[in-house]
């Protein structure tokens, strides 16, 4: 018996390892392929968010969420927001498809579609697979019931259903069909919700935390099935991480919230090579990787949504501040060589100077 | 906005279908229900009037015939002849029917039974029997039955199945012990088919009005019998008769739909049906009257109160009102042991003032009543003295037997015990509470704590005859049952009547005049009789008459000819009609 | 699902039995025995022959165990015996009331789901708004009138004033109407709200808002996935309500002349007529009984999980 | 807990409500006009008056003295079944919910079949009983309503039992009475309050119908329930003898309803 299970025990482990070389040398394709699209700078951009700007109400008062936030998503490419939970990310990807209750949150700033496209375009994955199901409705409902918004008809769909799940690595896509939510695994879930986004032929993928809720093996699966997709179908996926190995291993761009606020802003390689705000750069080292000895944690963390937010909102747990950030919020000005066409923002008065301090 | 308003139309007419469905189905299945009833109560009371023999409607004389072929049209819908049935309400199912047990309402078997005898205006007058010779020992009657008279499927009366059905009720007179007739006739025997011999021990004075009675002394037919042929122990198999009107339809707890018995030897009702509905509620008969689904209600039991007979009356309906027999009086328990004591009872007759009960309670409807048989029965009225209303007495008295009133209480007391007294009364007699609630009132002026205790028929009746009461309220039976049925009935070991006089101190004297009273053929000593029967229930305190009871009824305006004078019926619809 | 069962009505047995010898206990406790209850009844003469042939003919003459396994033998075989007051048997004349009742409390239960749903949907789309608050205190007061006054006060409107609807008595759907409204009346705010209370949590809930992600219109997941998930403790506590609406159909029956239950086991009381108390102790409590494992089987046929973690 | 009542706006208007009519009924003897029961047979249907300031009945007895005095009969034996059988009620379920078990699953069983009883019948078998009269009714009412509190507070009981705290004093050797009375009695009172809020409402109207059908209290006591019974028959020429008590109950009830509903909002708020 024990024996029996110490190999089972031992295969997994095995099984991990091979897996985790595999995703090592996908992460290298992909970084290759990143390069390839890098190449072509004429990518179209399919939605630009104009200085979002989303506050809770309390009867008259406004606490906001979001402060102004824009970025622009282009046709096949990565953009990757990070940041600790409770910065704004969901807010925003809910913004985008607008799926805010009007009498709790007030939007301001414009969400412009390029023609060609519109929120019918838009897939979205939520996090937690298992609750993102009506507990009393089979899998094939979910699906069925989408025939109405996408003007096919049942059987297509359901056509359509088995492909996609079967694409989506689910061996057998009838049975699953025929379950309820609560009969399957958080990974199997997460590739049903994919395979539901997919229905739509979207042209972007929100992934909001599509790993959160998983086990570290089957996160890595779907991050790889995202990617393939991604290449497969030429969308565009907005992926949404507090995980900067998630977002590492799949965005061409970065942007980095903090407490509501856009704090850099970039392509992926000028980001995480040579992050300029202290936030970012904290996030770095707080990354577990083989070559480092300890993880520097950061202290503190960051204010409520209702605290009153005087000078940078990073501050309080910035290294190095001066008065200056303690008084007034600083700007997210551009930084970084004109050579490359991609803007690099940064929010910090002392963008830049970190190390010289 | 609008969007909203669609979805309530859409929810609400969703609803709408749901409801439909719904109560079709409850519809439906109620139709079938009755169906099902309507069956059962046929199969129980199967009506051969439907398939008489030919020759014998030949025989029919025309007006018969008439009955006859409504009979036959009728039995496919009676909602064709919605007109031809007059509505009633009663607030107690029909039950079982049986002529020789006296659980049925009485206006029911007085309706399908009929007697060899009956009573009209105080008067016995010839019924089954037409005529009767008593020999002059006063120890022989015999009676010569009606002519041609059938029951209500077709069969003829004989004297034999009269004496069949007496014997029935002789074999079982434990039940009946305030008939003294069933104890004396010894045998009877048929001479020929239409008349019947009494033989008895002793002279029966009360045997021409116990033979009156609507119950249990009246004549079923042969397919009444059960196999035993004992009606009163197995029940009765079909409610044959050879009254006015005969059970057609009886839906158990709903109503009971009576038709004109074709063959009946009197005069023939106006309504070839009457429909009773069970009511148990009297507010609720008010009601059904106002929104006009009864045509009328005659009230037997003594629950429609004056200020609701003054209002209908107000509103437009025919009421009538006849001054009846009975007498609502108070019994005190004479065993009880606070009012055994005679001064106690003395008191309480003393602070009763039945004048205000009959003007407070029936509105003047009812007079006061001056002792415990109505005036009507000539026997009764002897010099005894009464009661009038002095209260002062009644304190007096009290305080005599040591029943005094401390300080800061409301009640008297005597060692320690409260001076109080239950006044037991029957569910349906609905005024009852009123008159409670009066009496309390009195009685509690000169110290006396009155409970007013409602039962149920049954508890009630128990109660009575095991003597778990201090005072009764209650009608005496009035009719044709005062004064010799009452007199049996209140003698040791007779009916629950008994049970109040336990504690008179003469009781066994009483007794001896009260057996006397019902043999003696000689006029003036039973005068005497009933004048020492009088006087010591006077002197003892033993009842306190209250008010002469008076029928009501309150019925349509589009009826008349409704006749409640004379009495022979409970409720004397025959010759009701409607007005043309 | 089949073990599902099984445990279900396995569950169900010991309850029965208690239910029955509770109520034969009850019954036993009242005061006066029997046989002289049986000849007053009779309306017979109390006599000790008489009393003893009574005592054997009911076999009280036998110790009380026994007797409660002969009644219950009988009941089993649904035969209470005869009434004592009627003579006829009390199965007869409960299932004579019963039937009335079942139609009066159905209706009653379509009132409420005719009401309630609408109601409970349009205060729960947006709490807090001025139909909510509405809806809340109209249902409030419904259920808080005293059954027999508002009972009154519709007759004495829509029949006797209005002359719509009849005063009393059974057959018709207009029979129906005013009592059934009567009884759904002071159970509606309680389902209404529960409706509304359900609606409100599970439109927060993350596969509302995924639905929306995916574009489906607002009442399609109002109808698809919020009511049904609302709808689930509804159905269950209506089971419970079932039950107590058959007996406490009592009052309304009183107040419209109804030939229900009620008039049945009142005047059994009254009347001490202990078979036919006992019949309708256990007929009330088997029928509460088996509607809710009913309703329970609905539930688990209308909510899988439930089969999986049985069977897990 | 009991303070986040006492701040809520509507708790304490409803709370001033209902203490207006228990004053009411305390000092009854002081505020009525007349004696309840006493007859006056030339005021009979007395239209209002400064004598009779809500009319007389059929009686001539005066209906605001009768309301005034009936309302210490209805809501007294009211509180007093609401307040008997919660605690027995609460007890038992919390000492069931605590032990568990066999003896948990034996005594749910037991509360199932007092469950499937019709309440009704129980109350009317009571009557039978002991006869008609209040007292027979409350005790009835008791006989069946305590099983609503022990489900719930069993229910919640096992809930706390599994929490650290109470699992720690377990562990500590404390006294169960000690546990129940000082850990877990606090964590569940608040919707053991909130269901007897409502309960006293359902009590006071059952109670009412039990006089309406004749097995409530003798006249010429003046219980709520009965002087509806009264009024009955003179809906329409004299409705005020109806209306007046209808009403009363009517308000009472409503009261109670909107408390209880109340409280179990804020206790549900409480334990979010």
């Amino acid at each position: 018996m024990r024996g029996k299970e110490q190999d089972l025990q031992q295969q997994k482990i095995k099984e991990q390892t091979a897996k985790a070389q595999a995703v090592i040398e996908r992460t290298a394709k992909a970084q290759a392929a990143k390069e390839q699209t890098a190449k072509e700078q004429d990518s179209e951009e399919i939605v630009c968010l104009d200085k979002i700007k989303i506050s809770l109400k309390e009867r008259e008062k406004r606490f906001c969420a979001v402060h102004g936030v824009s970025f622009s998503l282009f046709r096949g490419r990565t953009l990757g927001i990070i940041g600790e939970s409770g910065c704004g990310k969901t807010l925003l990807c809910h913004a985008l498809l607008d799926l805010l209750e009007k009498d709790k949150w007030e939007v301001e700033g414009r969400v412009c579609w390029n023609p060609g496209f519109s929120v019918r375009d838009v897939g979205m994955i939520v996090q937690n697979p298992a609750s993102a199901f009506d507990p009393r409705m089979k899998l094939s409902g979910h699906f069925r019931e989408m025939a109405g918004v996408l003007g096919l008809s049942r059987r297509k769909i359901t056509e359509e259903a088995l492909s996609l799940l079967y694409r989506t690595g689910i061996r057998d896509p009838k049975r699953v069909l025929d379950s309820y939510a609560f009969a399957l695994s958080g990974g199997m879930l997460q590739r049903v919700m994919i395979s539901l986004a997919l229905l739509g032929k979207p042209k972007l993928l929100i992934a909001d935390e599509p790993t959160t809720a998983l086990d570290i093996t089957t996160q890595w699966e779907i991050l790889e099935l995202l990617g393939e997709l991604k290449q497969e179908y030429g969308i565009s996926i907005l992926l949404v991480s507090h995980d900067l190995k998630v977002i590492q291993s799949m965005a061409e761009d970065i942007c980095v919230m903090y407490a509501g606020y856009v704090v850099e802003q970039g392509p992926a390689e000028e980001v995480l090579t040579a992050p300029l705000h202290p936030y970012t750069r904290g996030l770095l080292a707080s990354r577990p990787s083989y070559s480092k000895t300890q993880i520097q944690a950061m202290e503190g963390c960051p204010p409520g949504i209702r605290d009153w937010i005087l000078g940078c909102p990073f501050a309080p747990r910035c290294g190095y501040t001066r008065e200056t950030c303690h008084k007034d919020c600083p700007p997210l000005c551009n930084w970084g060589k004109e050579n490359t066409g991609k803007v690099h923002r940064v929010r910090c008065f002392l963008a830049g100077k970190g190390e010289r301090t | 906005m609008k969007k909203r308003k669609m979805k309530m139309t859409a929810a609400l007419l969703a609803a709408a279908a749901l409801l439909v469905s719904g109560c079709g189905a409850g519809q439906t299945k109620t139709d079938a229900d009755v169906d099902r009833q309507v069956e059962a109560s046929l199969s129980a009371y199967g009506q051969e009037a439907a398939n008489v023999p030919e020759d014998e409607q030949q025989a029919a004389n025309g007006q018969e015939a008439a009955g006859q072929s409504e009979v036959h049209a009728e039995a496919g819908g009676q909602e064709a002849a919605q007109e031809d049935v007059l509505v009633l309400a009663y607030p107690k199912d029909l039950g079982d029917m049986n002529p020789h047990i006296m659980a049925s309402p009485m206006y029911a078997q007085d309706w399908v039974y009929d007697g060899l005898t009956a009573l009209v205006n105080g008067e016995i007058v010839p019924e089954l029997a037409e005529s009767w010779e008593i020999s002059g020992d006063g120890k022989q009657y015999s009676f010569h039955l009606r002519e041609g008279v059938k029951f209500s499927d077709g069969s003829d009366l004989t004297a034999d199945l009269v004496r069949k059905n007496i014997q029935d009720v002789i074999d079982n007179k434990d039940g009946y012990t305030f008939l003294q007739c069933l104890e004396e006739i010894e045998s009877m025997d048929v001479p020929d088919k239409t008349t019947l011999v009494m033989h008895l021990a002793h002279p029966c004075n009360s045997l021409l009005s116990d033979l009156s009675f609507n119950r249990p002394l009246v004549i079923a037919g042969e397919a009444a019998f059960p196999e035993s042929g004992n009606i009163y122990q197995d029940g009765v198999k079909k409610p044959i008769g050879t009254g006015m009107w005969t059970v057609e339809e009886y839906v158990q707890d709903q109503y009971t739909l009576f038709a004109r018995n074709p063959y009946y030897w009197g005069e023939k009702p106006a309504f070839s049906y009457v429909r009773v509905e069970v009511i148990p509620e009297i507010e609720t008969v008010v009601n059904a009257l106002k929104a006009g689904e009864i045509d009328m209600y005659i009230d037997v039991n003594d629950g429609l109160s004056a200020d609701v007979y003054r209002e209908l009356e107000g509103l437009g309906f025919s009421v009538d009102m006849a001054e009846g027999t009975q007498v609502t009086s108070l019994s005190l328990n004479t065993a009880g042991e606070i009012l055994g004591d005679v001064s106690v009872r003395q008191a309480l007759s003393w602070a009763t003032d039945n004048t205000v009960i009959s003007e407070m309670v029936y509105g003047g409807l009812q007079k006061p009543a001056s002792s415990y048989f109505a005036d009507s029965i000539s026997l009764a009225q002897t010099g005894a003295g009464r009661y009038n209303y002095q209260p002062e007495k009644a304190v007096w008295l009290l305080e005599e037997a040591g029943w005094k009133l401390e300080e800061g209480r409301d009640y008297r007391t005597k060692n320690g015990a409260e001076l109080e007294v239950d006044m037991l009364y029957d569910t349906v007699f609905k005024n009852g509470k009123t008159i409670g609630l009066v009496l309390q009132e009195q009685y509690k002026n000169v110290g006396v704590k009155l409970n007013i205790c409602e039962e149920d028929s049954q508890i009630f009746r128990k109660k009575w005859k095991e003597g778990d009461f201090g005072m009764i309220l209650y009608s005496s039976w009035g009719g044709s049952y005062e004064p010799f049925a009452t007199l049996a009935a209140m003698r040791t070991n007779g009916d629950k009547f008994s049970t109040v006089q336990k504690g008179m101190e003469n009781k066994e004297e009483l007794d001896q005049v009260m057996n006397h009273a019902l043999r003696e053929t000689d006029e003036e000593k039973l005068r005497e009789d009933f004048a020492y029967i009088m006087d010591s229930f006077f002197e003892q305190a033993v009842y306190i008459p209250l008010t002469v009871s008076s029928t009501l009824a309150v019925y349509n305006s589009s009826l008349e000819g409704l006749d409640l004078e004379g009495g022979k019926d409970v409720m004397p619809v025959g010759s009701v009609k409607r007005k043309q | 699902m089949k073990n599902y069962l099984q445990r279900k009505l396995l569950g169900m047995l010991p309850l029965l039995f208690l239910v029955s010898a509770a109520a034969f206990a009850l019954v036993r406790l009242m005061p006066g025995d029997a046989a002289t209850a049986y000849l007053n009844a009779m309306n017979a003469p109390i006599t000790e022959a008489a009393l003893h042939k009574v005592q054997k003919d009911l076999g009280l003459d036998k110790p009380v165990v026994v007797q409660y396994g002969i009644w219950l033998k009988q009941a089993l075989s649904l035969d209470f015996g005869l009434s004592y007051m009627t003579k006829r048997p009390v199965i007869d004349e409960l299932m004579l009331g019963f039937y009335y009742t079942a139609v009066l409390t159905g209706s009653a239960v379509v009132w409420i789901i005719v009401f309630s749903l609408p109601l409970g949907i349009m205060a729960g789309r947006r709490p807090g708004s001025f139909m909510d608050q509405f809806i809340r205190a109209m249902t409030f007061l419904g259920s808080s009138i005293p059954s027999f006054w508002l009972g009154f006060l519709l007759v004495e409107f829509f029949s006797l004033r209005l002359k719509l609807l009849p005063v009393q008595g059974a057959g018709t759907l207009k029979n129906i109407l005013l009592p059934s409204i009567t009884l759904a009346c002071s159970y509606l705010a309680m389902y209404t709200k529960m409706l509304r209370g359900g609606i409100v949590e599970h439109s927060g809930g993350t596969y509302v808002l995924y639905a929306r992600a995916r574009g489906l219109k607002r009442r399609t997941i109002l109808w698809r996935h919020i009511l049904p998930n609302a709808l689930n403790p509804v159905l269950t506590s209506l089971g419970l309500s079932l039950g107590s609406m058959l007996s406490g159909a009592v009052i309304v029956e009183n107040v419209f002349a109804w030939p229900g239950m009620g008039r049945v086991i009142v005047r059994a009381v009254a009347g001490r007529d202990y078979p036919v108390i006992q019949g309708y102790i256990l007929v009330i409590a088997a029928v509460y009984i088996v509607l809710n494992l009913g309703v329970d089987i609905l539930c688990a046929m209308l909510n899988q999980r439930i089969f999986t973690e049985e069977e897990t | 807990m009991i303070h986040r009542i006492l701040e809520d706006k509507i708790c304490r208007f409803c709370l001033v409500f209902l203490l207006i009519f228990t004053c009411a009924a305390l000092f009854a003897p002081w505020i009525a006009p007349n004696d309840p029961n006493e007859i006056h047979y030339t005021a009979r249907f007395a239209k209002i008056s400064w004598k009779f300031p809500l009319g007389a009945d059929y009686m001539g007895r005066c209906i605001l003295s009768r309301l005034l005095y009936g309302a210490r009969l209805s809501l007294g034996s009211a509180a007093g079944i609401t307040i008997a059988s919660s605690v027995s009620g609460t007890i038992l379920g919390m000492i069931s919910g605590y032990l568990g078990g066999r003896f948990d699953r034996i005594f749910m069983g037991v509360c199932d079949a007092v469950r499937a009883f019709p309440g009704m019948v129980i109350v009317l078998v009571f009557v039978g009983i002991l006869g008609t009269g209040l007292l027979s009714l409350c005790l009835g009412m008791m006989a069946t309503r305590w099983v609503w509190y022990t489900k719930v507070a069993r229910n919640l009981t096992r809930a706390e039992r599994k929490k650290e705290a109470v699992l720690a004093s377990v562990m500590a050797g404390s006294r169960m009475a000690g546990i129940l009375s000082h850990l877990i009695f606090p964590a569940i009172r608040m919707p053991i309050l909130a269901i007897a809020t409502l309960q006293f409402g359902t009590a006071l109207t059952a109670l009412a119908g039990y006089s309406f059908l004749g097995f409530g209290a003798a006249p010429p006591s003046p219980e709520w329930g009965m002087m509806i019974q009264d009024g009955r028959s003179f809906i329409s020429t004299n409705p005020s003898m109806l209306f007046w008590p209808g009403l009363c109950i009517l308000m009472v009830v409503i009261a109670a309803n909107i408390l209880g509903d109340r409280i179990q909002e804020i206790s549900e708020q409480v334990r979010k």
